[in-house]
């Protein structure tokens, strides 16, 4: 499956790119997560801790293990800070 | 419903004139506006983020659970991503309703949700520093309260 | 504390773009118009009288009260008295403070406190009636929600 | 003791003026409110009902046995509706 996987903020800045486009059989945030960590270590810094990450899944807002099925985008974030 | 987000200035009295101008009926107009706060004259530059596409999406949500608990009669969301300077409005919201609480609780609860379920992010840059801002328990607990 | 009790009209959005402006430090700030409402197209006018003297006094012991219960940058009340037609602003109060949880609630606060005790009257004039509007009891809940 | 006694919205209105100076000896509100009531039918419809009735004294807003001592002004009015 290929999967338009964007970062915002700080998550951002320690994956060095905004946007990117990776092919992967990941079925969750989390395992995609865990599969990219492996990848290298500018992900393994980005991705340390889960608790401060929010993830969103075609721009609506959801869990670490929600379905990733029929997904074209999925996005990485600090929780927001908006107001 | 009223979305805005823009890079552009906005002046949040001309504003709340054009959005009282277009409700009929309303007895009570709220209205909040969040300014960059001068961090005591350290800071520089308020730098603001957010994930287009989804920020609109988010926004839109956000007033149509307002409208789903609140007889509202108007609702107006505006918020600027880019570069800040201090004491520039960041964003404002305004309600309109036939009664007070209603329009009061409507924007409180859309502060609320805005602040932890809108995809912005805020950094505040001064000569030293330039540090995303941290989301704060405070928030958490504000957007809970409507549960 | 600007406390303005006056018979000419006033422009919401001139006058809360005024009270920004003044403020320092400032992170948030509410503002709440209240409107002649329209009763159906039924209403020629609204009248309000109050009672100049104690009308002041008590706008002030109200704004300290707000003062005493959160930390207030700075706060606005103007409410008008003679005739109204429908869709004129009554009154304003604006208010502003580091944080939105105060501006939120000290604004809605000197609302509830106003209502009830400050001496302003409202008669609502339609062709065949001239009633005297009848203080709700809501808004003695409301009030009392503060104790 | 002479007294400046206003009257404001309907209370006013029943009563004919607005405002007015009494002689009394009358120590609270209550007792000039029932003193008023004996002098004249437009008082007794004003005062009908002491619980739809606020009282200031000296533009203070308070109870109707509070003390007239030393007072210059007080003022009868119904509950009031601004904002």
């Amino acid at each position: 499956m290929t999967l338009d996987v964007l970062y915002f903020a700080w998550v951002r800045e320690r994956i060095g790119v905004g946007r990117e486009t990776i092919e992967t059989a990941a079925s969750t945030p989390r395992a995609l997560v865990d599969e990219l960590r492996s990848r290298d270590t500018r992900y393994a810094m980005a991705f340390s801790d889960l608790s401060a990450l929010r993830v969103a899944v075609d721009q609506q807002l959801t869990e670490m293990d929600a379905s990733l099925q029929d997904v074209r985008e999925i996005a990485f974030f600090p929780p927001m800070t908006g107001g | 419903m009223d979305i805005r987000v823009q890079i552009d200035p906005f002046i949040p009295g001309a504003l709340l004139d054009e959005f009282s101008g277009v409700q009929t009926g309303a007895g009570a107009i709220v209205s909040f506006t969040g300014l960059v706060r001068d961090l005591d004259g350290e800071l520089q530059a308020m730098e603001i983020e957010h994930y287009p596409g989804m920020t609109e999406k988010a926004l839109m949500q956000i007033i149509e659970e307002a409208q789903a608990r609140w007889p509202l009669l108007g609702t107006l969301i505006v918020h600027r991503y880019g570069t800040l300077t201090a004491n520039e409005p960041i964003m404002m919201v305004a309600t309109a309703s036939k009664h007070r609480k209603a329009a009061f609780e409507a924007a409180d609860f859309l502060m609320d949700y805005l602040k932890s379920r809108a995809p912005f992010w805020k950094r505040e840059i001064t000569a030293q520093t330039a540090d995303w801002v941290d989301a704060t328990k405070a928030d958490e607990i504000a957007l809970k309260s409507w549960d």
